[in-house]
């Protein structure tokens, strides 16, 4: 197993949110407290995703944020020069990848690892344009067609690998047969469902795409269970997604056995400064709870303390 | 999640231009935005020109249809989005074709501004005859049939302790170049997908407009390199402003 | 297919939610406004479930609710003494049930028959004390067991079956499964998940049953794809359960296909008469919605509509 | 979500009772109950005896270990929930055993209270010396040690305007029996899951004591079948009182 770049702060954003090579190189800038970005996930030809509306939110937050922008992507080719001309001045890039073919997924891979600290291998995306064929919405559901395509991309590029699973699976298995082709992490995970939301005016499905992966606090219990589970029965290096908002939700993913926390959904409505100070105010709050203590230490906690003896009896 | 109103009036400004009335009052800063719906066919961005009503330009199939809109008819709105101007004393308003009806409640807002507008011709100038209630107006038309003919840069400089400019892409780098950019302001537009700052899609050298903007200073606009040069298309890919 | 009973108003609680006879009794004292109560799950044999705590919710609300209480029940007999003494003024009584064996649902489905209008099949509920060995938890994942233990509960009783569904599964699969078996509508659906949450101080799992099923808010959108994927395929009777709190909901699950909502998450908090005060607040939006229109008609709208022609143009 | 505090004072009141101070003030009325988390060994409900304090009858394993708890201690709160006692003027407070802390808050609360207490020891009536600086305190306890000897019944009827009655249900039951109902208020104890009316565990005759209590009013209690006779143990088993 190759160990993940080492992300210091542990913290990342998720992909498909921010996206953009320009955009981390702006967070950087603003002080954001990111030891790694992740890029959109990268898809082998150009697609324009869904049209509008793309994301349902309740202005009260709290409520399920679904989304279905079904993996818009450039060309690969206009990726590398995206990605050529980054300059990232602490931070890793985590180059996120997708494909319609086990095979296409080796080929982005194989493109985008001279730029990339790791591969992020996208086995489950719950949107898609009414009407698309495509593996990503079952891939991730069966566990030999995840193993084919990391055995694949495994072949293709000699950077680290993070299979990025789905909620909406038997994910252990699948992560079981990812990590025996070849990865070397595990992403906890992406976004759950779909969800539907239908409008009372027009009395018909909001989003464009009908339905919408769920993202948010509303995922965050589901999730964090995943993180939990795949800790405890592979106790290998976890990056987790889903409603990562404050340190306490960070604290409890890492507990759960994570040791790179994503947040995505979070960022909702915030501007480049409030964004890097959401960031650091996240980490800063770990570091409260560490109270002293190396961060790995905390990694997967839940798993080892006995039950607290609370009573001196 | 959009709520949905209904259109009270579509009025017509101009051959092009409509402002659309609906039945709900946005409480915004001036230069916020809407992401509007009309179900089935797609949900874009529009800056507030009086808290309950937009002002559309027909540019493609969708504001064809916002422009085709009656009274009673169900539209979609979700925000105010982003961040707006921030108050100005004795501002110099410079708005070019629709951008002009980004600057109205501004305007209203502000103490008194003087304007500085310009179109291709006479009937691009929207909301002429109020904004001559509130002061000064200058006027520049290419084919000249409103004011100086020519384009809004060659009534500039003016003089003013601030300055707001809205309007085309090209137009909005060439008044940058002769303002002072720590007085200015510009509304930049980029395509918009999500528009609460999660996809990226927005990004104008690193800032999303979504939420970073879309008013964003002048000396922050200076370090953009994409201003007036590139922008992400629906794929991501890059084109041409 | 044997019709629903004529629930009227179109509303229920959910199972596990109030539970007991003399609750429902108190309802219906109270001006409650459900035409239909669905005991707690009826289990074979007296469980006491897990210990406290067994739900876990934030305080602000929307977040999920995550509960554990892994299917308490007290004896069949108990039960029927129970049900034996309840005298509902003109609400109908859905008993629902579960069994650790297909052949011990069959057995208290006959047992509870001749109490009530409809049985509810309790097919899949995440829950369990630790260490536990239950059907319950896989049941709903497999169309062959779930479409066995339809078979032989059609076999045992005459009343009007819902199959009551896990959003955790290929529920449509399962679905088919026991329409084929016999079923005479669906539930859509039971808990999701389940979730997890740690606790910052202890740092071990909050719940005594260290994860919980995940109802209200966060559940809804996938609820309603279930009932709206469910409705297309099956144009069956559809129960629906998930987040409904408002009018709204109640609207948006119709819309998609349910011809019964069910109350549940709702209640969290509320006194009887606040209640019975939701559940008028509720049916009376709905009304109002409908404009005139009878209630069938708004069953499954979303599906039937043409995109709007917004423009008269 | 629980919310854990720590442990400030554990206060022995009693050989029996303890009272244990937290390092967080809830805002409640009196009679509202919180549910009390140890990790690991249970959640159930307690009374609030201070806004920061309950006291705790030492009755089975949860209870042992509660009492056992040590300044520094963590101490999982969910609460206040229930609704508790109304504002009364010049009420009698009546209360037996444990349920006497219960009616601690409501004591201060109140205007000119006076105090019916009974237990079997002089050591089981709580709080004695502070409720004297209250009002009028009237004792009855079993074996004679303090007050009058026999029950808390044997001291009824007293004159009031209104009655809070709290301590075992039999003697809540047989406190009703002499008291006007639709001038007194108690507070019924279930076995509680939930403790946020989801469940149905907490049912008295239908009513959810989490939430429609614990505190009801004597008419309604008059009317509970179940008062005094049955409760539902963990399972949903009815078992007698
Ligand atoms: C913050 C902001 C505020 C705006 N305010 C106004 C306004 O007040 N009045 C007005 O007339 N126009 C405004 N626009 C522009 C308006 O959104 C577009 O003109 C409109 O979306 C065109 O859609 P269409 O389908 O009619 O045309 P198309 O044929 O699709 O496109 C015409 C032009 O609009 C742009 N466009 C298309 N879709 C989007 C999208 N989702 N987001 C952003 N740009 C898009 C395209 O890049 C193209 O240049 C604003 C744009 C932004 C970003
Ligand atoms: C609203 C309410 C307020 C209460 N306030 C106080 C108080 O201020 N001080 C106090 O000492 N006691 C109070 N109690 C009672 C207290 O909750 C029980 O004494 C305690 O739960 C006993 O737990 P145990 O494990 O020590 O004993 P166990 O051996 O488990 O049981 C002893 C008794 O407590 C009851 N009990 C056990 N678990 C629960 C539960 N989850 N919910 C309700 N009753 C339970 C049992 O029915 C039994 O009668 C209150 C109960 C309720 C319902
Ligand atoms: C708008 C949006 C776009 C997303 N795009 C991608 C994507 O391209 N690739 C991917 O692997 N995950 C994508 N996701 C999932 C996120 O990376 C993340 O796994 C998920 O949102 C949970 O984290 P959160 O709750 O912090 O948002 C997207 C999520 C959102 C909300
Ligand atoms: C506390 C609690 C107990 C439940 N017990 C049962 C049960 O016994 N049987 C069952 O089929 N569903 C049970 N459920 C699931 C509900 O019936 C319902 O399907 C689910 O909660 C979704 O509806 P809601 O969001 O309105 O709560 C329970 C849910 C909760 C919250
Ligand atoms: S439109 Fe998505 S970040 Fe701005
Ligand atoms: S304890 Fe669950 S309803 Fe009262």
């Amino acid at each position: 197993m190759r160990p993940l770049p080492r992300i210091d702060p542990p913290l990342v954003n998720a992909s498909g949110i921010l996206s953009y090579p320009e955009v981390f190189a702006a967070f950087e800038k603003a002080g954001a407290c990111l030891g790694g970005y992740v890029t959109k996930s990268v898809g082998p030809v150009e697609k324009a995703g869904n049209d509008n509306p793309v994301v349902v939110y309740s202005a009260e937050g709290g409520a399920p944020v679904l989304n279905s922008l079904a993996l818009p992507t450039q060309s690969p080719e206009d990726w590398e020069k995206d990605l050529a001309s980054l300059r990232l001045q602490r931070s890793r890039l985590i180059v996120s990848i997708y494909g319609g073919t086990p095979g296409e997924f080796a080929r982005v891979a194989e493109r985008m690892a001279p730029y990339a600290d790791a591969i992020e291998v996208n086995l489950g995306c719950p949107n898609k344009v009414p009407g698309e064929q495509t593996i990503m919405e079952s891939i991730g559901q069966s566990p030999a067609v995840s193993g084919e395509v990391m055995r694949l991309v495994r072949g293709a590029c000699e950077k680290p690998l993070i299979a990025k699973l789905s909620p909406n699976s038997d994910y252990l298995a699948v992560a079981e047969a990812c990590l025996a082709a070849g990865a070397d992490a595990l992403g906890c995970g992406n976004t759950l469902g779909p969800g539907l939301a239908i409008d009372l005016t027009s009395r018909k499905p909001i989003l464009a795409g009908t339905t919408g992966g769920i993202s948010g606090p509303a995922l965050k219990p589901i999730n964090l269970r995943m993180t939990y589970e795949a800790y405890a029965r592979f106790q290998c290096p976890i990056v987790a997604y889903g409603g990562i908002a404050t340190w306490r939700d960070a604290a409890e993913y890492t507990m759960a056995g994570a040791c790179v926390l994503g947040i995505g959904t979070a960022f909702l409505g915030k501007g480049t400064r409030e964004s890097a100070g959401l960031t650091r105010a996240i980490w800063e709050g770990v570091v409260a709870y560490l109270d002293g203590r190396p961060f790995p230490d905390l990694v997967g906690e839940a798993h080892r303390l006995p039950a607290p003896d609370l009573t001196h009896a | 999640m959009p709520e949905m109103a209904r259109v009270l009036e579509n009025r017509r400004e101009s051959p092009w231009t409509h402002t659309l009335f609906f039945d709900r009052e946005v409480k915004c800063a001036p230069g916020q935005f809407m992401m509007v719906w009309l179900p089935r066919l797609g949900e874009k961005p529009f800056t507030l020109s009086y808290p309950n009503a937009i002002t559309v330009k027909r540019a493609g199939p969708f504001t064809e249809q916002l422009a085709a809109l009656e009274p009673g008819d169900p539209i979609g709105l979700r925000g105010p989005l982003g961040r707006g101007y921030p108050l100005m004393r004795r501002p110099a308003l410079i708005g070019g074709g629709v951008g002009i009806a980004e600057l109205r409640l501004l305007a209203l807002a502000s103490e008194k501004p003087i304007f500085v507008l310009g179109g291709r011709t006479a009937e691009e100038i929207l909301f002429h005859e109020e904004f001559r209630k509130l002061g000064p107006v200058h006027v520049a038309t290419e084919d000249g049939s409103l004011g100086a003919q020519g384009l809004v840069t060659s009534l500039l400089p003016v003089q003013a302790p601030a300055y707001a400019v809205c309007g085309p892409e090209r137009m909005m780098a060439a008044c940058l170049d002769l303002l002072p950019p720590e007085r200015t302001y510009l509304a930049i537009e980029r395509y918009m997908k999500c528009a609460v700052g999660l996809c990226g899609q927005c990004t104008c050298s690193g800032w999303r407009v979504c939420v970073d903007g879309p008013v964003f200073p002048g000396t922050w606009v200076r370090e953009m390199e994409d201003f007036g040069r590139r922008r992400r298309a629906k794929s991501g890919r890059w084109e041409p402003v």
